[in-house]
């Protein structure tokens, strides 16, 4: 069986159709909207007024705050769409894999809140180390396996009760999940296109939020959903002449996984076991391994094909910054504005820092702050 | 200009065999409308499994044109160092244009190159788009007066997955008004071709589905052919 | 020195004519208008659609949401108030207690949005054992020293490397290190009337966010400033005959520690040692510790003076529930309105349950959600 | 009715010697308005450490009554056993009221006993309330006519604090329009007594200021008191 047929037997069937769809504009579900009014959709934009006054610069900044949302971070925005497309194929399980547990958090309350059962397999190292999101996913009500487990043949095959585990042999175990029984499906929470658009609906509120249009709008990128979500429907307004055409589009990365500043433009697989189809990227190559110490998220290898393909013509310009620099840029942030930003968002922080030194007075920076911290404070340890 | 509406067929050169190839292109001769003439590749990306298969097959591949209208498809990653030997292979070949499917996704900044080779070797523009596309990209393409725009309706040939590709033909066809619109991959069936005329596409082409048959049967192979041209004529 | 008088060595100034004001309105500075603004005030007053569904009584359910707030819970409305008022008395530095962290996070943000050096003394066993908000006031620029220290004569006095520390110690301390130095003031997170009275900020938003009048209005109760905060506003319109005359108001609390409706209305001392002033108060003694398997919060041992004499009037309602019963009520919440909410706040979940229960089809109940629990985990695991 | 602006003090009985409180009391005739005399208490919970000592420091009480308007001033909670006890010694007196500083603070549902037992012995209501006070509660008091409402303006005798009395003074002015307002807690000065009526009260009260003199020397504290009904005098 091919990679791609694969999928029309894992995943939810209208995220395959949204996956390929010619459509300009896909309406959000009545039951989706409903799920992210209750969940603090919109989500605030706010103006960073303590963090202007630190810097001096007399440049203008905003940022759009993902981190309302009960998971803590903009994860829920593609997790219950994807839920509720499952439950519209009548599934009543939904499966996945988990790292540090930002996305197994958010498909277990994803799944909560449509009456959902959600399996989650978690990297073993991650489940030993990362106790609170574990605990938040059972109390979510799902079931957390530690990977590799005892629960499928993948995991069998890898497992010692030592095992670090890793993420590919955890999407081999929610897939084989998926596929050992019936009404259930996979939830991938990476660089697929439909979970790019899932998110625009941060940038869709933001547009209609921004009291200006801003010089430029930063995000961080792991994959680049939250890039896509926050920037694409300004760059798609740029692109068709109808706004934004001052706006220049900067994606921050960890300098410790640089696929959009020092990576290939290639086809790889977006997983590290080569179980999905492989996809054209910037990409360090699917086996890459960030350094051991790097704490502050974005670790992910490669960047979604659509963001690449905007990287390669030159509409989105990448930087990178190290794992210092931005822990810096974080608590810069939580004793200026109050928020303690999640490791990853604080990359687009660090990033804003630099160009609100280099634009000149008047400028306007919106950046998307992604999550909140409070369940990382391993990160500020480690760095304070 | 193609006929409307149109059947086409990949091909494989010289697949499955020197032999069966050279009797399938004499058995379609009236019967297709245009062809697609694969080259055999080391990586063909865009394939499914079984065509992919079939590249590996090919020994020595056959340049045989068939008397309709035929257009070279190979990939422009492979042809990347010297990519006029490929045009010019087409033009000696009496092949009408050359398709490249990784063109616009995987080297856009090439399709200055693209138009200038085809305008040099007296060429027309073919272009493949996959079932997601700018539509600023689609509206620049039909503007360049190409012979055809084909649109993959899947991600891979022979793979057929749950999307809505009647839509994405129509979005295609509101772009491009007055381009010849060629749909293709994982057309297996009468009934599936004449849903994607209905939806828009001008022209439909079959791969995996008339390769399938040929490797068992030549005559079985046109017998599906026929019923498909047949399901095109009654529209 | 009187206790009384040491109060106006170590208060804002503002604080003790706060203390002591017969005005029914005392306005917000400007300043503080603005701090509130910019960390996310007004907080959301959200219908619990999922949570009516799963209950099925045809109770409709409102609840404000602090959480929202960047250090998770409503202690910051205070904390700002009180730090703009110690900045306003010339202060550089201001000094607090704390045992689990909340308070020293609160006054920790609250000082660094004011330009004001924070250092709190952390009972030393929380010092070891919560890591995460030690991190995060650090992280917010405060200096944090585990209490019993060795910085001051009351923490020498009881130094040992292994001493588990009590609230009381640290409260010592922080006071003799306010006395100590110049431009430094103490602020109080707990039940002196003042941080009442800035809680009401809550209760405000709340009377103009309700769309329909409830018919009990419910939050849980450790000293009292959550209770107050939320229910004050309303029992004043209710008292005056302007309004919420149907409404009853209903004070939740620990069994673990519960003075309302076990303790005695007496004089007593609002700290474990003796420090401050008495006051008049239900309560359990100045010196009671909660049962040690207590995970869930409100362990504090008297009600603040104003809500104890409502409750003595017959204005306020007590209830108490064990933490079994709490708990189980937070997990229900968590999965069916997304939230994990505080343990603390779980208590008013879990009396809403059973209001919801006992009250007619069609009544209107609304609670107080003063604090998500995304930093306690431990009493989810423990729990689950 | 009590004279406006009127000077009060606080004597506790008996204090701080049988010769010296009778020296002050006859020193007092013609100079004070109105007298709280204080029956030593074993917790007088709202007193600051000065006072506090004082009512260790009485031995054997006496109860000589001045001959200008008098108010027995005790604590409901030492009379609550047999409260007419404290009624009848008053009356017996010749008081005209009992003072109960936490008769509305810690027993709000006496209020009732209270005004009974008032009216049972002849005597008028006088009631205290705290700088923070329950506004209907202030007018329910103003209804009951009393002889006066007395606000102490801070959380203890003796001891100042940065409080704007004046306005809580003001607000219950407002409250209480007819009603004879006393002041008292701290009045340690001829000015802070002026500005409290300033303020709205009718009269203050001196404690702590002048039992720290009356303690040294009768004369040093009856020429204090003379200043301070100078400052009234001269409003």
């Amino acid at each position: 069986e091919s990679r791609i047929g694969l999928l029309t037997r894992i995943l939810p069937s209208a995220l395959i159709d949204q996956e390929f769809s010619a459509e300009r504009w896909i309406t959000v579900p009545e039951e989706v909207r409903d799920a992210y009014r209750r969940v603090g959709r919109p989500t605030p934009l706010l103006r960073a007024e303590g963090l202007e006054r630190a810097l001096g610069t007399g440049v203008r900044i905003y940022y759009k705050y993902e981190g309302v949302l009960p998971v803590g971070s903009h994860k829920l925005n593609t997790a219950l769409a994807q839920a509720y497309y499952a439950k519209a194929d009548g599934a009543v399980e939904v499966a996945t894999e988990t790292g540090a547990g930002q996305w197994g958090m958010a498909v277990s309350l994803a799944a909560a809140l449509f009456g959902l059962k959600a399996v989650v397999f978690m990297t073993r190292s991650s489940y030993n180390s990362k106790r609170q999101r574990l605990t938040f996913m059972r109390t979510y009500g799902a079931t957390v396996y530690p990977s590799p487990s005892e629960v499928t043949e993948a995991g069998r095959r890898h497992y010692r009760p030592d095992h670090p585990g890793s993420l590919g042999i955890a999407i081999s175990e929610a897939v084989e999940y998926v596929l050992s029984g019936e009404k259930r499906r996979y939830l991938p929470g990476s660089v697929l296109e439909f979970v790019l658009m899932h998110q625009t609906v941060i940038g869709l509120e933001a547009v209609r939020q921004l009291p200006e249009e801003p010089d430029a709008a930063v995000a961080c990128v792991g994959g680049g959903s939250n890039f896509a979500g926050f920037t694409y429907p300004m760059i798609g307004m740029k692109l068709r002449g109808e706004g934004f055409d001052k706006t220049r589009f900067v994606a921050v990365e960890a300098e410790a996984a640089p696929k959009l500043t020092k990576g290939e433009y290639k086809y790889d697989f977006p997983d590290a076991v080569g179980i999905l189809p492989m996809i054209k990227m910037y990409t360090l190559g699917h086996d890459y391994v960030p350094p051991p110490v790097h704490a502050a998220g974005l670790r992910y290898h490669g960047a979604a094909p659509s963001l690449s393909l905007l990287r390669k013509l030159g509409i989105v310009e990448p930087l990178s910054y190290p794992q210092e620099e931005v822990m810096k840029a974080a608590v810069l942030f939580a004793r200026t504005e109050g928020i303690v930003p999640a490791p990853e968002s604080a990359h687009a922080i660090r990033a804003v820092l630099d160009l609100a030194k280099k634009l000149p007075r008047g400028s306007v920076i919106a950046f998307n702050l992604s999550g909140h911290g409070l369940l990382d404070s391993d990160a500020y340890e480690k760095f304070l | 200009m193609l006929r409307r509406p149109g059947l086409g067929v990949y091909l494989l050169a010289g697949w499955p065999s020197e032999k069966t190839y050279r009797e399938a292109v004499a058995g379609m001769d009236g019967l297709v409308d245009f062809f697609e003439l694969g080259i055999p590749s080391p990586n063909p990306k865009y394939d499914g499994p079984f065509i992919r298969r079939a590249h590996r097959e090919v020994s020595a591949p056959v340049w045989d044109k068939p008397s309709a209208p035929t257009y070279l498809m190979g990939y422009w990653e492979d042809a990347r160092g010297r990519p006029a030997d490929l045009f010019e292979r087409a033009a000696s070949l009496g092949a009408r244009g050359v398709l490249l499917p990784d063109l616009l996704i995987d080297f856009p900044e090439e399709l200055d190159t693209y138009l200038k080779l085809t305008r040099e070797y007296g060429l027309a523009p073919v272009f493949f788009l996959p079932s997601k596309f700018p539509y600023a990209l689609a509206k620049r393409l039909a503007a360049s007066k190409p012979d055809f725009i084909y649109i993959g309706l899947y991600a891979a040939t022979g793979i057929e997955l749950p999307v809505y590709v009647e839509r994405n033909v129509k979005i295609l066809r509101e772009l491009a008004p007055d381009v010849y619109i060629v749909a293709g991959f994982a057309v297996d069936s009468p009934a599936k071709a004449a849903k994607l005329v209905r939806a828009g596409a001008d022209g439909i082409v079959v791969g995996t589905a008339f390769m399938r048959r040929l490797q068992k049967d030549v005559r079985e192979a046109l017998a599906f052919l026929a019923e498909v041209k047949k399901a095109l004529l009654d529209l």
